[in-house]
């Protein structure tokens, strides 16, 4: 067996492992933010995107890679968004401070 | 020499992305912890995007042509992120989760025309990439629109249909098998295209037979096969991020998709495949027959007495509460209760809505104090002490069905025991059924009494009754 | 960086925090057979002295090799016996109810 | 094509091997399913060993050394594996971590020898394998020594300690570095031998001064280290099964190390350094004092009286229950009393004995059952309504100290609130103290009684007494 592809295969099954383990205990209310808080994380594929663009030699290589880095880069900043001010309105739940926790609405990055 | 510092640079980058990743997927899956474990994330992604500037492929018109697209694809994601209302969720996730699918398949694509000699192993990504990404794009695409109800929400079937996903599956396998063997040239590019097209059909065929109401457990399984393409795509490129996110999300999505499945007491087979089966003719049945038997409606007013008189009332908020926006006004009513002396808690139900956890946002929207909302298990035996349950554009999560009719589709599925409580008002705007499609026998029962309208503004009326009172 | 040294860094860096991850909720009752358990895991270096051992080629490191190859030997043997024994102990707890709890288990998931 | 064939065979049973010992792992940390647990790691560690003869770099005169070697080690580790009583464990772990540890380093050497032109990674890794292998090695003999009591359990301190420590690890540092410099060369080679040899007397160094009572958090932390030595001789030969089940055993080793170290309200560093700084010498003072206030001897005749006629009991068992190996006497004697209608329960301290877990282990083999362990959380708020508190064998989980006086080595540990109970019976051979050494005002208090002797016969007389009652 190639070295490269078995070492790649040992970096998938650990990660499969790790991505089984981690959710294990996860409440039913988190449900939503982590579906769509993963959903972002495989935005990472705009990654991808972007090398096969970087490296596109004809011109619908590029209209490929290009619509690829668009959506990829949807994903991304759509998903992170979207899952914030998910989790930004369950940090309000102590219902005194709403004020003070609009700010830090704002300043989530 | 700078080349080497370069790729050094990005490799650190990628290898300190994934821990970050890892490490902000953990915390996320913790209440206490999970906006930062998103930040995480996103610093992990960030440092990702930036150290793939510096590699050497990519240079001159291309950069242009990324940053381009970086800028765009961000404007197009993050507008409706910052503007689309709660209840849009499910189908915001499910377009951004259709965006990465397509992502995957494009990448995979571009990735054999770029190589020449595809490896075996590789073209086994590359076709699997393709397929998963461009399924995960249809069907993603059908779920938002079911979601909108730009299309509707029953399951849509037609005359044999598995015989079509039947037919598509074989081509796909076939057209599969020889871009792997072929490895390489213009023909088996087109047949990669072609793979890639009857997977964007398959998507949609595969999705279409789904009931509305099961568009977050679907919407989770493409969520995890979108994760399993871009891991694909990594291990192509050789890029260990992209073969470890899209691994975490590949299988904490699959577990995810578990869990919800079980929530709703459903099997993930069930989801899926169950329109084929048994019960989108015995829903549909059960729905039509309704409206026949007695109902008693209530009046606003004769609905506020009891309520302000009331020990202790429970709140059963549903998907209906979501539509209605009612979620302040409910609030309202609550504190004047409370204000009144009357305990008001609410019971949430871990499906209730159109995702796990919709009570919970909505409720904290409006500053619900998060120790009055309590969770199923935790309140249910308490229904028998209760004065009143007002339930609130809930019907499947209250239906008796699911504890005594083994013939009903959600038999099984655990629910609040709203029909114990010494009276029942329900809000709703008429005698239709929820999303599981299926009659509900607590609107008969003799506690029950029936207030019509949407809820927003059923309840604001009974805000005034209730100050009259 | 060399490719396999970093595919090498990714597999041990997975591996680090699946080990962290597994471990999370383990009660002090287990701490001991958890202990004599990995303890046995380690054990694992002996793929390695058997390596080494193999491809020895003077006396001395034959030597060298065959001390590596006894001592890991006896770190897996010894260590997974005590182990088993110490669970074997655990198990017998339930005394009356042996039976119906077996059947629990069973059920779970 | 062939060899080609085995390696194939070899990579994936690697593999394999790997993902049983992380299902194996787990497994093993949840009570239900850990005995599957450590068996999935036995089939992963054989899958792995069988695997290995099919390299074809293991042949000839050498092949039949290693079967030979595994035979005699095999041997060797079985025999005290079956033999070995209860009590016995701590050290007998220690026995086989040290094992693994001079595995690791001996390893790292002839790797070192073998390759010619080492890179710097993985001269970096061969030098810290030899050093963390060879200091597991001998900290784990000085362990075993030490629960064996062969040397004194005493931490053994002398002056400058801590200077010659310093030198030595300056000294492995310096050898360490032209190691990786020279890469190669019988120099070289000379020089990590000296740089093993300072690593076995620096393993030495660094566990003498620790107490016998913190010899299962050392154990427990040099596990890690040889876990960690594994992984890195792993990395060097390129063998990912080493890299993952060593790094695992480090990273979980770690975790245990701190969360045993918790339980007895130390940190990690505290237990590892804690006799150069102030303990060392207040525990010795305490422990000198004792013997001057006056204490309660009781006969067993007259023990026995409240025993039979108490409605309620609890028995704290300690490390002196596993010294007597009187755990079947106990379980008579709390049948004996159940028969008459007394309440019996046992107290389990998290770190009663030598080891997490022992009282358990210990009852559990003379067949107590379950239910009627009671951890301390669980229990601790129940002694004020207890008639007779029965003390066997244990002192410093008992020792009020540890809420009470700031001064004292074990202040913050959490106890079991034994002298809040009606009366107390301690069986105990002398006023001697515990594992760590220092006084216990329990014995002195005006409710308690003690009951000198060696448990096992006190227990058998109390039997006696009881039955005559
Ligand atoms: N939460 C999740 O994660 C999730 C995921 C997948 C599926 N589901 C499914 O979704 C369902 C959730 O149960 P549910 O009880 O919350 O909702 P439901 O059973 O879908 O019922 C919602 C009810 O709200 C009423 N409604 C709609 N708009 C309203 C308005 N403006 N004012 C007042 N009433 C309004 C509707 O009746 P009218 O039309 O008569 O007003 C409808 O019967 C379950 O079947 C569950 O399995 C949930
Ligand atoms: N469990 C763990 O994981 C762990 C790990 C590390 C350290 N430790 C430490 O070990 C200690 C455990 O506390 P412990 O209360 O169980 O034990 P302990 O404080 O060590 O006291 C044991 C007592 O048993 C008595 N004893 C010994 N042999 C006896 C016999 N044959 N018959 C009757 N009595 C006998 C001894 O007194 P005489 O000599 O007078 O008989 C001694 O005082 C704690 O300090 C703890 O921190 C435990």
């Amino acid at each position: 067996m190639d070295q490269d592809i078995l070492l790649g295969t040992y970096v998938f099954g650990l990660a499969i492992f790790l991505g089984l383990e981690v959710i294990n205990r996860v409440p039913s209310t988190l449900h939503t933010p982590l579906m769509s808080g993963t959903n972002a994380i495989h935005g990472i594929v705009l990654i991808g995107a972007m090398i096969v663009l970087g490296s596109a030699d004809t011109w619908w290589l590029q209209v490929l890679g290009f619509i690829a880095v668009v959506t990829g880069a949807a994903n991304v900043a759509g998903g992170f968004m979207v899952t914030d001010r998910m989790l930004g309105m369950f940090k309000k739940r102590p219902a005194a401070n709403a004020a003070s926790d609009q700010g830090k609405g704002g300043q989530g990055r | 020499m700078i080349e080497d510092g370069r790729t050094a640079i990005v490799d650190l980058s990628y290898l300190v992305a994934s821990a970050l990743f890892i490490v902000g997927l953990k915390q996320l899956s913790s209440p206490a912890t999970a906006r930062r474990g998103n930040q995480l994330s996103i610093l992990g992604m960030a440092i990702a995007i930036v150290a793939t500037f510096l590699l050497p492929e990519i240079e001159g018109d291309n950069l242009v042509l990324i940053v381009v697209g970086i800028v765009i694809g961000t404007a197009i994601g993050i507008v409706p992120a910052r503007q689309v209302k709660m209840t849009a969720m499910p189908q915001l996730v499910a377009a951004f989760n259709g965006m990465g699918g397509i992502t995957a398949a494009l990448v995979s694509i571009s990735e054999f025309s770029q190589k020449s000699e595809v490896g075996r192993g590789e073209g086994l990504s590359i076709v699997l990439g393709t397929l998963i990404g461009a399924v995960s794009f249809t069907g993603s695409a059908v779920a938002f629109l079911k979601l909108q109800e730009r299309i509707s929400g029953r399951p849509i079937v037609f005359p044999r249909q598995q015989l079509y996903n039947a037919g598509i599956f074989a081509a796909i396998g076939l057209l599969g098998l020889l871009v792997i063997v072929l490895q390489d040239g213009n023909f088996a590019r087109s047949l990669l295209v072609l793979l890639f097209l009857a997977s964007l059909a398959l998507g949609t065929l595969l999705v279409l037979p789904i009931g509305g109401a099961d568009m977050p457990v679907v919407i989770a399984l493409l969520n995890s096969a979108t994760g399993l393409a871009a891991a694909l795509t990594g291990f192509v490129l050789g890029n260990q991020a992209l073969v470890i996110a899209g691994a975490l999300v590949g299988a904490s999505g699959t577990l995810l998709t578990m869990l919800m499945a079980k929530a709703m007491n459903r099997s993930v087979t069930n989801v899926i495949f169950g329109a084929f089966g048994a019960i989108a003719p015995g829903a549909a049945g059960a729905a039509g027959g309704g409206e026949a038997k007695p109902i008693r409606e209530i009046s606003v007013e004769d609905a506020a007495v009891p309520l302000a008189y009331a020990q202790r009332v429970i709140i059963v908020p549903g998907y209906g509460l979501a539509v209605a926006q009612a979620q302040h006004a409910v609030r309202e009513l609550a504190d004047l209760l409370e204000g009144r002396g009357v305990d008001v808690r609410y019971a949430i139900h871990p499906v209730a809505g159109r995702m796990p956890g919709h009570m919970n946002v909505l409720l904290a929207e409006a500053n619900v104090s998060y120790d009055r909302l309590y969770e199923m298990e935790r309140i249910n035996d308490d229904f028998a002490r209760t004065d009143v349950a007002l339930v609130i554009g809930a019907n499947d999560v209250t239906n008796p069905a699911a504890r005594e009719d083994t013939a009903s589709p959600i038999y099984g599925m655990p629910i609040l025991n709203v029909d114990q409580a010494a009276s029942v008002i329900v809000l709703k705007r008429s005698m239709k059924s929820g999303f599981a499609g299926i009659e509900n026998e607590l609107f008969h029962n003799e506690n029950t009494s029936m207030l019509f309208g949407d809820a927003k503004e059923s309840i604001d009326r009974l805000i005034g009754a209730v100050k009259a009172a």
